[in-house]
């Protein structure tokens, strides 16, 4: 409270998201007995957790005015090629995650790459890169492959001292990425190459350097996710990470950001992601029918973005 | 100490700098001139490293240098105001005073505190009074323009680059950055500096370097160069200077306007063909009145309107067009071009039912109307299918007031209507005016040259703090007389 | 002078990149598979191609608008859907279906419209949570097994080849291409969102009426969306609550290839329709060739990136 | 495989202890759909929901949708094991995703149950009402096999690649092909199930080939759009059709070109899965796994089994009216 308090306080324009996850999860305290369980709030968190990675991941992307749609085709890489090469071994879980994120900041310098050269729109071509890793995924295996370990298992479910790993796993990237954001020269420069990229060229920004930067930020995190959700479902699963990519953009919206970049924010997004979260826990726990859980999410989507675009244009 | 040999800059279609050879010293405040598109911008964008030229080298001190990046350049000691404003408007002041150069404390994080603090100390030695914590978004065009000049000013550097900047500043605040300015290359600074107002030019420069149709004409010592000859130089014949307004009767009021803001109701009448003039300081209002009598829903303030008693409704700049009112932007590049559509496209942007029957376009006579009018104010373009971005700031600016004129107004409020404009286009814009107003058509100047307020007015009316503090005949008034009432903000003269 | 003209043409090749690809992808397909000389082939071609063409051409309005709409795929699901419930088999019951289909594709779109023209959201993510939304509605009102069943005649009618080789459905494609550029052209209209979407402030600054234009381009992507979905109806009979699903990224796809960006007040719908084109025959193509499911994957994903870029260079010569 | 065949009908066989899985009721179900927006997974669920009609210890019958996302269904089986359910029946949208978070669910006391997959003896499923994708695929290209002669060339077209029965179906069929070395499989083709995308697939077959002598296609709703394209093509006549399933639109094909007939893929499995659940929950023994068997309906006996004036998307079934989805 006291630090969601706080943030608010720091930076008014990424209030809206605040008061839609305390409604939401009032609201969802009161409907569904069941979710004031601890145990399930612990589940809330390791559902919302792979999500969460992502769209810190994206914030950084949208921060300085980029988009990224092969982030759940890199988590699903890594998913897949993870799993076969972990194959249950614990000793090997180490070092793949090592090279899945390797793997992964490699794509998102690619992405970046191409971006600076090429002069196609980060939205089509980050559209192509999700085509072309979907189809290495499946040219590599059509059917679930390799198993994840105890380890990484560990790492996506269970808990230290009855608070789950994921949630220290998100605290920490979230403590890292808004400093990183908000405090650190790069992040400073990142909002400024989003939010006029041929002045911030003008006032000596390297913007493409920038750019760069950030995609290999996103890879690197799309990776990481997908090291968490490869623990989750236990084994390579090749379409695991579709559709990540719009859920994580539209958390990050909702948590504030513009798509026109240059201003983004992490524990925005991570409440994004939270709100998704809550809701999807929330109606299951009430027995809401899947059809209309999936209207509802639509219409608490449109109703989180107008109701955050009035405050802003009132503000 | 910085020189160029040979530099030229092709764009596809014009030559914007042909065979430059400009050599400027340490110490000396170098001025440049030309008309519009003559390519000043051009060269110092070469200079400041956003542009790389096509041919020709750049020495400075000697050694010859190739900035690739304005960061380059910058690392070089060359700080640049640009023409069009650089700062990234969602950041605060602070951010933007030292972007590129944040101060980091500990854990290599920036120090928010510590910035702000400087900020703070930076903008009071500037005589700023901003908030290094707004947002620059929040800033009127004026102050962010003397946040640049800070920041540039910031930098430590041994060459300064200022691309007219002064064209949104008013009289207080030129007078301070010329202060600046000579203090600066008393202590060994090169400041080169881009203006289209002749007498500033003449006044702070040591030298001058005129510049036309992309060559370096001829580079003078400002001392004893006539203002006859520079223009000459600069246009290639002798300028005719535009006359004062002729003083008439004052006319019926036709529009009686009210005006309510957190400060209170204010009263305001204008005549059918009359001009009127409204000055004042940075930030006194004029914009956002001007913008709010044209319909553009704005936050605290409210206007009413009568015309000949009736009222007018107001609700949008679609329905202020119909009644005939239309604003002209002060800020070109924002809200007035649409940058990548061609002249025609965007001189009949607001007509475009006129020429239409049941919903079709007559492209036809969208043209033909365009050429006419376009013709009429002299415009300067290789082809009318030319994205508008590409036409000089002179140029724009009369393709964006064919826009207006083609809706046939009854009241054109024109807010800075020559910044960034060249002398020759200065004065036909203004003849325009005359012409229009001559006509029946009822105009309101909002400018910030006193000179041009006075040149054009029939009567001037200045505002101080969102009010209308002073009207008078524009030949009852003069620079000081403004000046005083729109710092002094008390009330005096007839009735507005 | 000779500078003006050369640029001139530079530009234009440039706007008309799209074509050049078009040109080329034709040329490497008819070389590797004979098929693509057939005309009967190629009318076939673009009778595949219908659904996300037309729902492309809607698409196109609302980009150049500086917008997006990303909710299509879920309007042709539910518009395929609601057509065939109404006709319930009967063919009494055909202008009933088209008229209910319509309007349901209008009335997202004016939604969309107005949320976006009144509030200001970013339509991204806006059309995204309405496409969601849309998408759920369908479910809800079908229990997820599709219902309705095709009048009699509906789908004959537009899969009849005319002359023996085009197919109504192929033609009724080009017929509201053509529309869409005869509004995008020849309108007040059409002319408007080409100035809302090169500046939008600028426009309200000049009077135009920015909201109105921007609820009825938004309504005209529902209306050519629904239509879409008739196409589909008409293409593929009613198999499934999801039939859209997915769509909407060919459609996006295919309309940024054309040269529409997402900035807006560029572009237009005949560079859409041959971005649809490039993309059927690329798919088409790699399917022929044999390639393995995944390679199409990966090729078009390629092909996509390739053909943007190309288009970038050839803007980055021409400026 | 065949072995692999013969081993798992063993390993069905084995006896589950229901003991410790005995509880009182009145019982609560939960149900997690790997996907719902399918007509076949809803005729399964409104099976379940008739069965559970029909037991009056069963108060409440809670369903997910996981929207072919596996790590959503992982997070939806936890929600609801959060709401104390006492059986949970689901089919997955991938087996091994779903494999841990079923094992404890196992070690919460609650029984689960696979319905309408393949067979599995992962420990965290307890029992199966399955039905053999493999076993139907081999169905399938037998019938094929001997339509076609046992020489020509075919393509296949299977479902969403990845899934379970994408990967079966193929399996089965090169299993069978081994025998047929004159039969050329000339294309595998993924369609996803969607009609329209097995339709253009279908149409760039046809200009790849000059002809086609077979069609192995098990689900129906594919064989539609295939067959649209051969008949738009002009070449229907040349190209035999595998049977399809009991899908509506398919069996009303059938029954107009007396052609290909069906292999039923069952919606009853979702019935299957609660008898066996409910059994569980009463202390009683059932086996690993209980084959809800797929049965050939040739032809001339579609006319049983197709309803003529019901939508496409549609599955020839005994529920009640009452249990039906709204037409
Ligand atoms: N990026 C560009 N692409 C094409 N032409 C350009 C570009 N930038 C400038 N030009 C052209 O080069 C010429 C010189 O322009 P420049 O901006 O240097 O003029 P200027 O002297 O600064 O004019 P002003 O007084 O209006 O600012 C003009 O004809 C202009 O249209
Ligand atoms: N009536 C008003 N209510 C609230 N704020 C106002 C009002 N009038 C002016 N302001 C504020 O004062 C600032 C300066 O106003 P404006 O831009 O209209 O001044 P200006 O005289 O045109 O100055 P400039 O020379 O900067 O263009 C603006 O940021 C605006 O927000
Ligand atoms: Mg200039
Ligand atoms: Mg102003």
């Amino acid at each position: 409270m006291a630090l969601s308090a706080a943030l608010l306080r720091r930076q008014p324009e990424i209030g809206g998201i605040w008061p839609l996850l305390f409604l939401g999860v009032g609201a969802a305290a009161i409907l569904a007995p069941a979710f004031r369980d601890p145990e399930n709030l612990a589940n809330v968190i390791r559902q919302a957790s792979v999500l969460g990675v992502l769209a810190i991941g994206q914030s950084f992307v949208l921060a300085a005015g980029m988009i990224d749609l092969s982030i759940g085709m890199i988590a699903g890489l890594s998913v897949v090629l993870g799993c076969a090469l972990i194959n249950g071994d614990d000793g090997k879980t180490i070092p793949v995650a090592a090279l899945m994120l390797a793997l992964g900041a490699a794509i998102g310098f690619v992405n970046g790459q191409l971006v600076n050269r090429l002069r196609v729109h980060p939205l089509i071509l980050t559209f192509g890169m999700l085509s072309v890793l979907q189809g290495v995924i499946f040219t590599y295996t059509d059917r679930s492959v390799g198993r994840s370990s105890e380890l990484l298992s560990f790492l996506a479910n269970g808990d230290v001292l009855g608070v789950p790993c994921p949630a220290i796993l998100l605290v920490a990237l979230l403590a890292i990425s808004h400093i990183a954001l908000t405090r650190s020269r790069f992040g400073l420069h990142l909002l400024a190459a989003g939010g006029d990229p041929g002045n911030a060229r003008r006032a000596g920004l390297d913007v493409r350097r920038i750019r760069l930067v950030v995609y290999v930020i996103s890879g690197a995190t799309a990776a990481l996710g997908g090291i968490l959700l490869a623990g989750r479902l236990g084994t390579g699963y090749p379409l695991a990470g579709q559709g990540l990519e719009l859920d994580a953009l539209v958390a990050v919206v909702l948590g504030g950001a513009a798509l026109s970049g240059g201003r983004a924010s992490a524990p925005g997004a991570l409440a994004g992601v939270l709100l998704l979260a809550v809701l999807s826990n929330a109606l299951n726990l009430m027995g809401v029918s899947a059809f209309v859980q999936m209207f509802v999410k639509g219409l608490i989507v449109i109703a989180a973005i107008v109701a955050s675009q009035l405050q802003r244009s009132r503000a | 100490m910085i020189e160029t040999a040979g530099l030229t800059k092709r764009y596809p279609g014009v030559t914007a700098l042909s065979d430059v050879n400009l050599a400027a010293h340490a110490g000396e405040i170098h001025a440049l001139v030309g008309a519009n598109g003559a390519g000043k911008s051009t060269l110092m964008n070469v200079l400041s490293g956003v542009t790389r030229p096509t041919a020709g080298a750049l020495r400075l001190d000697g050694r010859e240098v190739s900035f690739e990046t304005p960061g380059a350049a910058q690392a070089a000691g060359v700080a640049t105001v640009f023409q069009e404003l650089s700062l990234v408007p969602q950041l605060s002041v602070a951010r933007n005073l030292f972007l590129g150069r944040e101060e980091v404390g500990r854990f290599g994080l920036v120090d928010v505190a510590a910035m702000e603090r400087d900020a703070a100390e930076i903008l009071s030695r500037h005589a700023l009074d901003i908030d290094p914590a707004a947002t620059v978004a929040s800033l009127s065009v004026a102050r962010q323009q003397m946040l640049e000049i800070a920041r540039a000013l910031t930098q430590d550097a041994r060459i300064l680059i200022l691309d007219e900047p002064t064209a949104v500043l008013s009289l207080t605040e030129q007078n301070a950055l010329f202060e600046i300015m000579r203090r600066l290359s008393a202590e060994g600074l090169l400041i080169l500096y881009v203006s289209h107002r002749l007498d500033e030019v003449l006044a702070i420069a040591d030298r001058v370097s005129v510049m036309r149709d992309g060559q370096l004409v001829a580079t003078r010592p400002a001392a004893g160069l006539e203002m006859d000859e520079l223009v000459t130089l600069m246009i290639g014949r002798r300028g005719a200077a535009s006359g004062r307004a002729a003083p008439s009767a004052r006319p019926a009021p036709r529009y009686e306007i009210g005006y309510e803001t957190a400060r209170g109701r204010e009263e305001l009448s204008i005549g059918r063909g009359e001009i009127l003039g409204l000055a004042g300081l940075v930030g006194a209002g004029r914009t956002t009145f001007a913008r709010a009598l044209a319909g553009v829903p704005t936050h605290g303030a409210k206007v009413t309107v009568r015309r000949e008693g009736r009222p007018l409704r107001l609700g949008s700049p679609r329905q202020a067009m119909r009644a005939g009112i239309v604003y002209l932007t002060e800020d070109r590049k924002r809200d007035g071009i649409f940058a990548d559509l061609d002249i025609v496209e965007n001189a009949v942007a607001s007509s475009l039912d006129r020429f239409a029957r049941f919903g079709l376009r007559n492209p036809g006579r969208e043209r033909a109307s365009a050429t006419r009018i376009l013709e009429s104010l002299k415009l300067v373009a290789g082809r009318l299918d030319m994205a508008v971005a590409r036409l000089s700031g002179g140029n724009q600016q009369k393709v964006v007031l064919a826009r207006a004129l083609l809706t046939e107004p009854e009241l054109l409020i024109v807010d800075e209507p020559t910044r960034g404009v060249d002398v020759g286009a200065k004065a036909e814009i203004h003849d325009l005016l005359h012409t229009l107003a001559a006509r029946g058509v009822t105009i309101l100047v909002i400018s910030s040259e006193i000179d041009e307020v006075l040149a054009l007015a029939h009567r001037v009316v200045v505002m101080a703090d969102w009010r209308f503090v002073a009207s008078a005949p524009a030949t009852g008034m003069d620079e000081a007389s403004i000046l005083l009432a729109a710092s002094g903000g008390s009330r005096q003269g007839e009735p507005t | 002078m000779s500078l003006a003209l050369a640029e001139g043409a530079r530009r234009h090749l440039a706007r008309h990149s799209i074509f050049l690809v078009l040109a080329v992808i034709f040329i490497v397909a008819a070389l590797s598979s004979p098929a693509f000389t057939d005309p009967a082939y190629l009318l076939n071609v673009l009778r595949q191609a219908a659904p996300v063409g037309i729902a492309a051409v809607g698409v196109t309005l609302v980009m150049i608008l500086g917008g997006v709409d990303l909710s299509v795929g879920a309007v042709i699901s539910l518009t395929a859907v609601l057509a065939a419930a109404v006709m319930a088999g009967e063919a009494a019951n055909l202008p009933l279906a088209i008229a209910a289909a319509s309007a349901a594709g209008l009335a997202i779109g004016a939604l969309n419209g107005a949320l976006i023209a009144f509030t200001r959201v970013s339509p991204f993510i806006l059309t995204l949570g309405m496409g969601v939304a849309i998408a759920g509605l369908t479910q809800m009102y079908t229990g997820g097994t599709a219902k309705g069943v095709v009048s009699p005649g509906y789908r004959e009618f537009f899969n009849f080849r005319l002359g023996g080789i085009a197919p109504v459905l192929a033609l009724a494609f080009l017929a509201l291409a053509a529309f869409g550029v005869l509004v995008q052209k020849t309108t007040v209209f059409g002319r408007r969102l080409y100035l809302v979407g090169a500046n939008p402030e600028a426009a309200m600054l000049s009077g135009l009426p920015v909201r109105s234009v921007t609820v009825v381009a938004y309504s005209l992507a529902g209306l050519f969306g629904a239509l879409a979905g008739l196409a589909l109806l008409a293409r593929s009979g009613v198999s499934s609550t999801v039939a859209g699903q997915g769509l909407e990224f060919q459609v996006l796809a295919a309309v940024v290839l054309g040269g529409t960006t997402f900035e807006g007040g560029r572009g237009g719908v005949a560079g859409t329709v041959a971005g649809v084109l490039v993309l059927s025959i690329a798919f088409n193509l790699v399917n022929i060739a044999g390639l393995p499911y995944h390679m199409q994957l990966t090729v078009m994903g390629a092909i996509i990136i390739a053909a943007s870029a190309l288009y970038g260079q050839m803007e980055r010569r021409s400026d | 495989d065949q072995a692999a065949e013969v081993k798992q009908r063993e390993l069905a066989a084995q006896i589950v202890n229901g003991a410790p899985f005995k509880k009182d009721g009145p019982y609560k179900i939960g149900v997690s759909a790997g996907y719902l927006s399918n007509s076949w997974v809803v005729f399964a669920l409104q099976h379940v929901r008739w069965e559970a009609s029909r037991h009056s210890e069963i108060e409440d019958v809670l369903v997910t949708d996981a929207a072919f996302n596996p790590a959503k269904q992982v997070a939806d089986i936890e929600d609801l094991l959060r709401q104390d359910i006492d059986l949970l029946i689901y089919w997955p949208v991938d087996d091994t995703a779903v494999a841990d978070v079923l094992k404890r669910a196992v070690e919460q006391g609650v029984p689960t149950v696979q319905a309408g997959g393949g067979f599995t003896d992962a420990p965290g499923t307890v029992t199966n009402a399955y039905i053999s994708q493999w076993n139907l695929g081999e169905m399938v290209a037998r019938r094929l096999m001997d339509d076609i002669g046992g020489e020509g060339r075919i393509v296949a077209m299977l479902p969403i690649a990845g899934t379970t029965a994408a990967v079966d179906q193929l399996d089965a069929l090169e299993t069978v092909l081994k025998e047929y070395p004159k039969v050329e499989l000339a294309s595998v083709e993924y369609g996803d199930w969607n009609r329209a995308k097995a339709k253009q697939i279908t149409e760039n077959l046809l200009q790849r080939f000059p002809k086609i002598d077979g069609v192995f296609s098990p689900a129906g709703q594919m064989s539609i759009g295939m067959a649209e394209a051969f008949d738009e093509a002009g070449r229907l006549s040349e190209v035999t059709f595998s049977p399809g399933d009991e899908y509506n639109g398919w069996m009303k094909w059938v029954a107009k070109h007396k052609q290909g007939g069906a292999v039923t893929f069952p919606t009853r499995a979702g019935q299957v899965a609660v008898e066996l659940g409910v059994k569980l929950l009463k202390g009683e023994d059932v086996v690993r796994g209980e084959a809800v068997p797929s049965v050939y309906i040739a032809p001339d006996a579609i006319d049983d089994y197709v309803s003529p004036d019901a939508p496409d998307d549609w599955w020839a079934s005994q529920l009640p009216a009452e249990f039906l989805p709204e037409q």
